[in-house]
């Protein structure tokens, strides 16, 4: 099942936080609503704690860099270039799920190297401190307010975030050939 | 047999000695050391079949009897480790000293009438105390393997067996007390005729505390579900987590050596040791006390009976070992400091109490009287204990010290 | 340590009378063999630097002098020299040893000073010692010490008040309960320092801390200003992550 | 606010101080489930803090899906969870048909409800055995591998593979059944429904299991959902909530038809509790136990399942339908679909550019979730406790580390 509580619902998260909503697909597969990057703690605490529909558990945080490294290609995309979050929701009692999206810049201050910065959810999920040091680690975003942002996956002196699409595997790693 | 090296032989008495003792201590070594690779060989066969499966089939033609000389093999073929952190000389001896202490018990052990390594009239605690010294090599091993799951393995092993001396102590008491000896020859003789007369069946109180010791005993072994100084799931290995080849093989052999010492021990204090439940040399009129080719075959029979009963006992600790899962530490010590020793003291107490209202046991004539046999010390007309016995009736019996005091 | 060492060394050492090789005597050899061991492994004890390795000779210098014991026929005293000192005392020693293993208590190093105090104290005591034994008459003879008999029994008897030193008539102790008093005595003081051993290692300590629970159904509202400050720092229910988690903190 | 944690009975208040000491337990230990490993700050035997670290089996699968087309990386799902593959292989499917807005034919549809809940019972199976490993004892690990042979063997009829089958896949199935299996799986149920009973006896009801599971790593039923655990992980700690009665349409509709009860406590019972043994009175909802014992129920409620699913299954005519061409391009947009696999509720996200090979193939993985619980469970418990509160969450790494 997914959010079919329509405008009424989402007309109070806009009262209740003016301005936190960007956007809203509803037609989609799986509606979503768009979120300023800045105020995404705030949106899940409102969701899970003042929402008519409690969203008690966060399932999934995905991150998706929407970036074409081949310029030739980048020409021709119709979409921006950027790093876009995407949060499943899900409240068990019920049974509904929501998707909640974030656009980034894929490097804060386009500055290549330093990390995009979003608040962090641990604060509203406990369940959300590994979902996001895996996205820190694999996708490179950068969760303030985390308790320990640090890799997850990767060993902790491991070079660069694999998922962004312009990611160079390193030559080698502690004297093993990786290509 | 010293008598006759030197009577019919005529060797030196030194020398009689010295083959008499190195025979004695070769047969010894030689059953042990042998029952235990027939043990590990068992304990594979009843595990796979416990588990639905064949165990070795292979090696040495059928049944793979064999396997446990071609593990041995292996062992001998594999590399000695020894961490770098190790304290050297304690990680080599570790493993002896275990053994040394699990095979170092047998010399008191007896096995049938008069087939016992070293006589002693305190048999009973010898085996306890030498049983003790075994957890000293695991300790030990523990400390100088430099590991942290050898540390933990060998501090749960100190705290569980040092706990559990105790009410194993108060269950081997028991039979001591209804014997009056802690001899342990005296004690399987005070059984001996019909299994009604094993101290199994003595009192309900007995019968409770055999089974006491049998918890305490596979306490005491480290054996499932007590296993925890090499509880595989938590501790890697425990003690012997960083021991490889024969050091580690020594260990293994130390555990299948304690294991069948406290089933014969059980056997002996409780199972009417080499008396089978039938007196069969009795009804035939043969006696095991005389030195003549008869006496020796009741003897040999008796043996048979008490390794049987100890095989028996050691088969079922295989079983429980592959069917129950392991106790957690505190659960064990709680096992032994609010259960087994609490109701070993109190069985200790009914037994005793049974013993002084009803020796007789509820059946009168079912047992023999309790003077009958009595410690070889007391048996000669010249022992001096026999003359000042306070009672002049040449049987030392309790005498209330209210009684003594004018 | 030290003391005691060199005291079960110089006991050892005592009366060891070296027969001639042409009786090759079993007891005697076995009694050299226990006693070399015994002195032996109670030097090692003194010259070792590692706690561990200090029990483990004391333990075989024990164990030999409870050898000894057996040679001599006190098998009762052997066994329980087995089955206390080195069964009960030592493992709880190097178990203590391993509980708060920590290097400076694991390996002590005795100075030049202390060695030589040790030296003098050890000596005096070994002097004694050896005066004592050798002022004892039937003992500088060999073999004139009688055959032994089993000792358990009449130990036990008498430890239950048994007279089984038969005390000539007239003499005071005639009529008197034996060793039970005293047994009694000694077994109460045991209980009372038992209890008074688990009271003092019973040291108050409250219980582990452990990070407050998040409870989302019993949290209060938050109001919109908090909302605010939520994801800006760090999260009040989530676990510190180091520190402030491990167990304990004094009583 | 605190008050659940006040009287604890899990606290255990000691008082001789002993020296605090890591421990790595892990990557390489026999409890571990793989290559898990727990950083343990231990007083003695008390835990009083675990630290988990994974990775140690990363292998880069979500990297790969962005360079595969969406039906090549069917057998990179299957080495997720490798013990429920057949459950993996089914969700990417299923996510990827979501996108396409395809449909399955109606055989499919029962033929996957049939493996689906096969590949369950193999994967509860050496989870419960695995667990009577973690609290040492080995015999039912044994008896646990003897029935899962013999799905693997109908696995194996059916597609070729033991382990990684990749046989549901985008569109449907990749082969029908071969003659005669339907016959031989459901001699197998014959066999092994009373089997069942063996493992209550050596493991659910027995003394020392209940010792050593009751009571322990008791999680609140909002803990559970604040980590987002699922599964049995989840309904153990009473959370009523079971994907294939409560998820996506598109899932549930496999389900269409089908009686099933989910295996959750509910004013103190369980559905059907009269086949079970009783709850032992130690028991609490949310530990070790229950944990454990929803897993022996869905064992179950799966031959159950599959039962209905063999009668649904002959009973259609026709054939399985064709899989999609691995070349398949796949729409512009995103969908994200979670079922509910053997360990949790596994997700897999997909977002398609209108190429064939998706822009990004993200799985959200189940053990991933109810791993993350392990350091706040494993808090002021003894060492023997934390194999049994990590084997009671029944993780595989492979899915964890993906």
């Amino acid at each position: 099942m997914q959010v079919t509580r329509g405008p009424g619902f989402l007309d109070q998260l806009d009262a209740a936080l003016p301005g936190a909503v960007t956007g809203r697909n509803l037609e989609a597969l799986d509606p979503w609503i768009e979120v300023a990057p800045g105020r995404i703690a705030e949106v899940c605490h409102w969701l899970k704690r003042s929402s008519p529909v409690r969203f008690d558990s966060l399932e999934c945080i995905t991150a998706v860099d929407w970036h074409e490294p081949d310029p030739k290609k980048a020409a021709k995309v119709s979409w921006q270039p950027r790093i876009e979050l995407v949060y499943h929701l899900w409240s068990t009692p019920a049974r509904v799920s929501l998707v909640l999206k974030c656009g980034l810049p894929r490097w804060k201050d386009d500055q290549p190297g330093s990390l995009p910065e979003l608040p962090s959810v641990t604060g509203v999920w406990r369940g959300a401190d590994w979902h996001e040091r895996e996205v820190y680690d694999l996708s490179g975003v950068w969760f303030t307010g985390h308790p320990d942002l640090r890799r997850i996956l990767c060993p902790e002196d491991w070079e660069g975030h694999p998922l962004r699409k312009d990611y160079v595997q390193p030559v080698e790693y502690h004297g093993i050939r990786n290509r | 047999m010293v008598e006759y090296l030197i009577d019919r032989v005529g060797l030196p008495g030194w020398l009689a000695w010295t083959a008499a003792a190195a025979l004695a201590a070769v047969l010894i070594l030689n059953v042990i050391a042998g029952g235990a690779l027939v043990f590990i060989w068992a304990e594979r066969k009843i595990a796979a079949r416990i588990q639905d499966r064949l165990g070795p089939t292979r090696t040495g033609g059928k049944f793979g009897w064999l396997q446990s000389l071609a593990d041995g093999i292996k062992l001998l073929a594999k590399e000695d480790l020894m961490p770098d952190g190790a304290d050297g000389m304690l990680f080599r001896l570790a493993p002896y000293v275990s053994f040394c202490a699990s095979f170092c018990a047998f010399i008191a052990l007896p096995f049938a009438f008069d087939f016992v390594g070293l006589r002693l009239n305190v048999a009973v605690f010898f085996v306890v105390a030498v049983l003790g010294l075994e957890v000293f090599g695991v300790i030990l091993a523990g400390y100088a393997s430099a590991s942290k799951w050898s540390l933990f393995g060998s501090m749960r092993e100190a705290a569980q067996v040092v706990s559990y001396e105790v009410p194993l102590g108060m269950c081997v008491v028991v039979p001591v007390m209804l014997a009056g000896s802690m001899d342990m020859v005296t004690i399987a003789e005070k059984q001996a005729g019909w299994f009604w007369n094993w101290y199994l069946f003595h009192d309900p109180f007995t019968f409770v505390i055999f089974w006491v010791y049998v918890t305490c005993a596979v306490a005491s072994v480290n054996r499932a579900p007590f296993d925890l100084a090499e509880a595989e799931s938590e501790l890697v290995a425990g003690f012997h987590t960083e021991y490889s080849g024969l050091r580690w093989s020594f260990f293994f052999m130390a555990e299948y050596g304690s294991m069948f010492l406290v089933s014969a021990m059980a056997a002996v204090l409780f199972l009417g040791g080499w008396n089978g439940p039938v007196p069969l040399a009795t009804l035939a009129g043969l006696s095991e006390g005389t030195g003549d080719t008869a006496g020796y075959l009741v003897r040999l029979l008796g043996m048979v009976n008490l390794l049987g009963k100890a095989t028996l006992g050691v088969l079922v600790m295989m079983w429980i070992r592959w069917t129950l899962p392991r106790l957690r530490i505190d659960q064990v010590m709680t096992t032994c400091l609010k259960y087994c020793t609490p109701i070993a003291a109190v069985m200790f107490a009914g037994a005793m109490l049974w013993q002084l209202f009803l020796p007789g046991g509820l059946v009168p004539g079912m047992r023999r009287p309790a003077g009958e046999i009595r410690e070889g010390w007391l048996e000669g007309p010249g022992g001096r204990a026999a003359a000042s016995a306070p009672t002049g009736s040449g049987d030392l019996v309790l005498v209330p010290a209210a009684q003594v005091r004018p | 340590m030290i003391g005691a060492a060199v005291a079960v060394a110089s006991t050892s050492c005592l009366g060891a009378v070296v027969p001639p090789l042409a009786v090759l005597d079993w007891h005697a050899v076995f009694f050299m063999l226990f006693a070399a061991a015994a002195c032996g492994c109670a030097l090692a004890v003194v010259l070792a630097d590692n706690v561990v390795r200090m029990a483990f000779y004391l333990v075989l210098s024990l164990g030999a002098t409870a050898g000894l014991f057996f040679l001599a026929g006190a098998e009762f005293v052997g066994a329980m020299q087995l089955m206390i000192y080195v069964g009960g005392t030592l493992v709880l020693l190097v178990f203590g040893v391993m509980l708060t293993a920590q290097a400076p208590f694991v390996s002590i190093k005795t100075s030049a000073g202390e060695k030589a105090v040790a030296g003098l104290l050890g000596g005096a005591l070994l002097t004694l010692l050896l005066v004592a034994a050798l002022s004892v008459e039937p003992w500088r003879r060999p073999g004139s010490v009688g055959p032994t008999e089993p000792s358990a029994t009449p130990l036990g008897m008498a430890l239950v008040g048994v007279r089984v030193d038969e005390p000539p008539a007239g003499s005071p102790a005639v009529g008197r309960s034996g060793y039970l008093l005293p047994f009694e005595i000694i077994s109460v003081h045991l209980l009372v320092v038992l209890v008074a051993a688990a009271y003092l290692a019973r040291a108050k300590r409250r219980k582990t801390p452990r990070p407050v629970e998040m409870v989302a159904s019993v949290e209060p509202p938050v109001s919109v200003a908090e909302h605010a400050a939520i994801g800006r720092e760090a999260p009040a229910g989530a676990p510190a992550r180091s520190g402030s988690v491990l167990v304990g903190g004094g009583s | 606010m605190a008050s659940i944690l006040d009287d604890d009975p899990r606290i255990i208040e000691f008082d001789v101080r002993t020296d605090e000491m890591l421990v790595n337990m892990g990557p390489q230990h026999p409890s571990t489930h793989g290559v898990l490993r727990l950083v343990l700050r231990t007083d003695g035997e008390i835990v009083s803090e675990v630290e988990p670290h994974i990775g140690y089996l990363h292998r880069c699968a979500e990297k790969i899906g962005e360079n595969l087309t969406a039906r090549q990386w069917i057998p990179y799902t299957d080495r997720m969870d490798y013990l429920a593959a057949m459950n993996m292989n089914l969700g990417w499917s299923l996510a990827v048909e979501k996108l396409m807005k395809y449909e399955v034919s109606e055989k499919a549809r029962h033929l996957r409800v049939l493996i689906a809940e096969l590949g369950r019972i193999a994967s509860h199976l050496v989870g419960m055995g695995a667990y009577g490993l973690d609290l040492g004892t080995f015999s039912p690990f044994l008896y646990a591998f003897r029935e899962r042979e013999r799905i693997l063997d109908l696995f194996e009829e059916a597609c070729g593979a033991r382990l990684t089958y990749s046989y549901i896949t985008v569109g449907g199935l990749t082969a029908d059944l071969p003659p005669g299996w339907l016959q031989r799986c459901e001699a197998f149920l014959d066999q092994f429904e009373p089997v069942i009973k063996e493992y209550h006896a050596l493991l659910t009801t027995n003394a020392i299991f209940v010792k050593r599971t009751a009571n322990i790593g008791v999680m609140s039923r909002e803990m559970a959902i604040d980590y987002g655990c699922s599964g049995p992980v989840l309904r153990g700690s009473g959370v009523d909530q079971d994907l294939r009665r409560d998820g996506e349409a598109i899932y549930t509709a496999m389900y269409d038809g089908y009686a099933f009860e989910v295996a959750v406590m509910k004013n103190g019972r369980y559905p059907r509790d009269h086949e079970y043994p009783p709850v032992p009175p130690d028991a609490v909802i949310g530990d070790c136990w229950h944990r454990f014992f929803v897993r022996m129920i869905e064992v179950v409620q799966s031959m159950d399942l599959v039962r209905q699913a063999i009668d649904r299954y002959s009973a259609c005519k026709g054939t399985i339908g064709e899989p999609l061409k691995l070349t398949e391009k796949i729409p512009a947009g995103d969908a994200y679909l979670e079922t509910e696999c053997p360990k949790g509720q596994m997700g897999f996200y997909v977002v398609g550019d209108g190429t064939a090979i998706p822009w990004r193939a993200r799985a959200r993985s189940s053990s991933f979730s109810n791993l993350s619980v392990t350091a706040d469970l494993c808090r002021g418990c003894l060492i023997a406790d934390v194999p049994a509160i990590v084997g009671s969450l029944d993780i595989v790494m492979g899915e964890i580390d993906r």
